[in-house]
């Protein structure tokens, strides 16, 4: 239960953003990550135009540290598992177990390619629906161990494929996010760059979900937004700068818990840095929830999403 | 980098508007032309070829629920504007221009009714307004259709009718995904049943959640319903698609319907299912 | 619980197949069926090799009903669901719902074709993965609404094709098992013509199991078996008779609870009375373990099966 | 009629046995022939070209384990013959001088032990005996397995190696497919972990089993693992079958296991697992 204290900083965090964002929000010791997501919409200004279109491109960077660089400098005996038991093993998506922290924990994140020949092979970090039957399949793993489940997005969005189509893309991302809803153990997301879309929000039904200062989270790329509303994919700074993907307006707009500090300059210049803060982050917030019981973790999680959104 | 799939609003996801304005009591299919009167008199369906035309939400409802048994719900719930967007336009302009437009709050109509003599509740979006896109409003709608139904421990029916998402809203647009997600799981949780009508066309952010979550998944005959519009599809395979990309024959046959309908057959179909989950 | 009446008849019926059979079955009000059970051990010959041939040719005969034949005569409000929501609708396995003596039931069969055409279209009820998972999901779903789940065995067993086994064929009839001793719902399954080896035990982890009188149920066809270890496919009469795949024998294993009596002749030869009889048996069978909880009735499945098998 | 797949033994999925007898110690991929005591020293694995060699299920375990931690356990669980099987010879008969030639009760081995100092539960398979088939006792031993592993609350680690279901046992084989799904349920239940180690050749009734539910599933090079076996299936798709049908690379290509292990890389992966496993 919220301390009078935790509410009363919610509240303020509301009515910054203007928003009946946190109604119904069961929280639980995270009294000072409130007042400091507070400090930073009080004295930080809003960014704009080219502060937003930063973001993006360093969301997109390609020296940007990906989910496998994370896991490497934050994971103890990590496994990767493969497949998903069915008919393929994606590479678009990366899961598995390991020691975060000394416990064993579930990880699942996209990941994208470094050089050309990992790219394609990675696909771009776009998934095709067999990439988010192997994650149901961890989480459910997980769920059974009671190991918590870490998710790291970073996807332009899910691979909009003819076969991706034909086997379920839609049906299968709908399933993951109820699969999410679903667990009973605590779990945490962080959107390490960009988290484009549905298959972005596939992997984003935390209790706790972060992006890092630089990371963009958005419903359509700028450029498809641009082309759809402004007839002109070149408008996309046009399209960036209304839709407001960067980490700073997710936090008000209530869409996110916190933010993730990364190294001056970008992630890209830091990646060891960039790891020391998204890990202390994901470990706190697996930490806030720990405390509560399965049911009511679980129904503080649907609590959470089911109150997004703003209406008149 | 390769082309990026989005949940947003797809026009090209819309019914067919070759070049040339055609009226829309005009079969695109056959060429007949039908007053509105003889359109509702056939529930929208071409005497003369078996088109499917799209159904307004509220004629969609008349036609499906006993006469004087629906009561809406949410009417209140407006679409707010909380990114100041404006792209060419203001989105409060665009939202007001559709409510002239169709009457309606929002793209979705929710209410409690009962269909041949059994309580169930209603959530039918409509693709006038908007393109059926989901905002806050119908992501809010949806959610509270799913309460009502699990309060009363009422099956909920759902007719979607969707281009994706409403990118004018940003990312609250992406996040009614998982609100109505989130809503089924506790639909589900209280043991009520969601019965989806897949509609023409249903694409983008409502495909990855609400339509394809249903306990049992029906489409009307020739129904697009696919994440990416195939216009984006086959930019990416640089293929010319299957002719039945996306249609309701297609996805039956993929696996994801558990059944093709003709409208003719809907309400009887909808009256059975009822049956089997009210007899509990 | 079981009475001592029931336990001593359980106990001269294990100890007739001279089997550990019965050890840990949890029952319920289901005295009158032992009896007779047992009288149809105590007063009928075994069958032996020419009775047992006309079992494998009658479970064969191109003139049996199939499952959609008796969801004619035992269901209102048929309503079949299709699709795996992945790939495909795998038209060798039937699902759906309906009512069944008054109550929503969940139905989920081996479908063989009538005609060239259909037994084409059906591929002779040998079913892909895919058939499988859409039986899960059916399943899953009449679990989630309470609704018992009757099921109906009629395969030479799973189609061993290419893609079949590219997609699991092996670890989707496993899962399927898996997920039938988890049901919290009563159930019920009956061979009615071919239980081929694993294609045919995918449907049977029910708390009742039933076979037509004439039914088979096997590991392996005996046209299978005889050219294995006779060298010789024509041998399979030999097989057959070493085998003992009748119901009798079946029952007096202890693999199935009871056998269903079939018009004279058999099955073939009236549809309707062949029907009338597998709907009281299947009623009689849900009802006899409608009363226990759901945990004790799964355990009580469980155990069923933990005890299957004779050894040294 | 069209053919049918059967869990029964499946002597085509046997390691390779070209015309002419081939000495056990001689590598089949490239002809080296090693000493008894050379080829222990290399865990049985071809020093030449890598070929992995089956290994007795004894063997197995005393590599596996930590030097004298192994307990076997139902070591007096043997075969019994139901149905007084008779076919060219006495299924009595088979068992016997299986179990002379084998040293072994039957087709499996099991225990508790220590890898890498963290306790668990072992399930070796033999393929040496009657073609590693699954009767009542493997079936027994294995359940047993499970129960001794949820009971101690430690993980299962499951080395299967099966031609198939003993169809001497008749039905009553094909029935340990539910009896150890119904153990592994009760092993997953009780909060303990099933990992599998899928070695050559692994098909039949076992792949449609216990070798098929592995919280963890690995498969060592080369090991064919399908449902039905190669000749099975060629026979069906009347169609030359891809080079590399149902081992293990492909099974890994196609979704179905974690990794593809060099015998080498074995232990410590297990060791790492269990540590996983254990932290808990
Ligand atoms: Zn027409
Ligand atoms: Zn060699």
């Amino acid at each position: 239960m919220a301390s009078d204290d935790e509410l009363r900083i919610r509240d303020r965090l509301g009515k910054l953003g203007n928003l009946p964002l946190l109604r119904g929000v069961a929280v639980s010791g995270e009294l000072k990550r409130l007042q400091k997501q507070l400090k930073r919409l009080e004295q930080e200004p809003a960014p704009a135009g080219d502060d937003i279109w930063l973001s993006v491109e360093l969301a997109r960077h390609q020296e940007r540290p990906y989910t496998l660089d994370y896991v490497e400098r934050l994971m103890d005996d990590w496994t990767e598992l493969h497949g998903d038991r069915a008919r393929a093993d994606d590479p678009a998506i990366v899961a598995g177990i390991g020691r975060f922290h000394g416990r064993t924990v579930a990880l699942i994140g996209h990941q994208k390619g470094r050089d050309v020949a990992e790219r394609v092979h990675r696909n771009f970090g776009m998934a095709h629906p067999e990439g988010y039957r192997k994650a149901m399949r961890v989480m459910e793993l997980a769920d059974r161990f009671g190991f918590p489940v870490i998710t790291l997005i970073d996807t332009p969005g899910a691979y909009p494929g003819l076969a991706a189509e034909q086997h379920g893309q839609g049906g299968m991302i709908a399933r993951c996010q109820a699969q999410m809803a679903r667990l009973r153990v605590p779990t945490a997301a962080c959107v390490i760059g960009e988290g484009g879309s549905g298959g972005a929000v596939a992997f984003a039904i935390a209790d706790r979900v972060y992006m890092q200062e630089h990371a963009i989270y958005s419903v359509i790329s700028p450029e498809g937004c641009a082309q759809i509303l402004w007839r002109d994919g070149a408008e996309a700074r046009k399209a960036a700068a209304a839709m407001k993907p960067d980490a700073r307006h997710c936090l008000e707009l209530g869409v996110i818990d916190g933010i993730v500090d990364e190294p001056r300059g970008g992630a890209q210049l830091n990646w060891d840095e960039a790891a020391f803060s998204l890990g202390e982050t994901l470990r706190r917030g697996l930490a806030d929830v720990e405390s509560l019981g399965p049911e009511e973790r679980r129904a503080a999680r649907r609590a959470k999403f089911r109150s997004m959104g703003v209406t008149a | 980098m390769a082309e990026r799939i989005d949940v947003s609003i797809e026009h090209r996801g819309a019914p067919d508007q070759p070049a040339g304005k055609r009226h829309p009591n005009t079969c695109p299919a056959c060429g007949s032309h039908y007053r509105e009167d003889e359109l509702r008199a056939s529930a929208w369906v071409c005497r003369h070829c078996g088109h499917h035309f799209a159904m307004r939400a509220r004629d969609r409802i008349s036609w499906l629920a006993d006469p004087g048994s629906f009561t809406e719900a949410a009417l209140d719930v407006r679409s707010a504007d909380p990114l100041n967007f404006f792209d060419l336009r203001a989105y409060t302009d665009r939202i007001a221009e559709a409510e002239m437009a169709t009457g309606l709050g929002d793209a979705i109509v929710i209410g409690s009714a009962q269909v041949d003599a059994r309580a169930c509740e209603l959530a039918v979006m409509d693709f006038s307004f908007i393109g059926g896109s989901m905002g806050s409003a119908v992501g809010e709608k949806f959610a509270r259709a799913c309460d009502a139904a699990a309060e009363k421990g009422v099956p909920l029916i759902s007719i979607p009718s969707s281009g994706g998402a409403r990118m004018q809203e940003g990312i609250l647009s992406l996040m009614q995904m998982p609100k109505t997600v989130v809503a089924i799981e506790e639909l589900h949780a209280a043991g009520s049943a969601l019965i989806t009508v897949i509609t023409n066309p249903t694409t983008g952010g409502v495909v990855a959640s609400l339509a394809m979550l249903g306990d049992i998944t029906v489409a009307e005959p020739g129904s697009l319903m696919s994440f990416a519009g195939p216009r984006v599809v086959s930019n990416i395979t640089k293929e010319k698609l299957p002719e039945d990309f996306g249609r309701a024959e297609s996805n039956f046959r993929l696996g994801h319907l558990d059944a093709v309908l003709p409208r003719a057959e809907l309400r009887p179909y909808l009256a059975k299912v009822l049956r089997l989950f009210h007899g509990q």
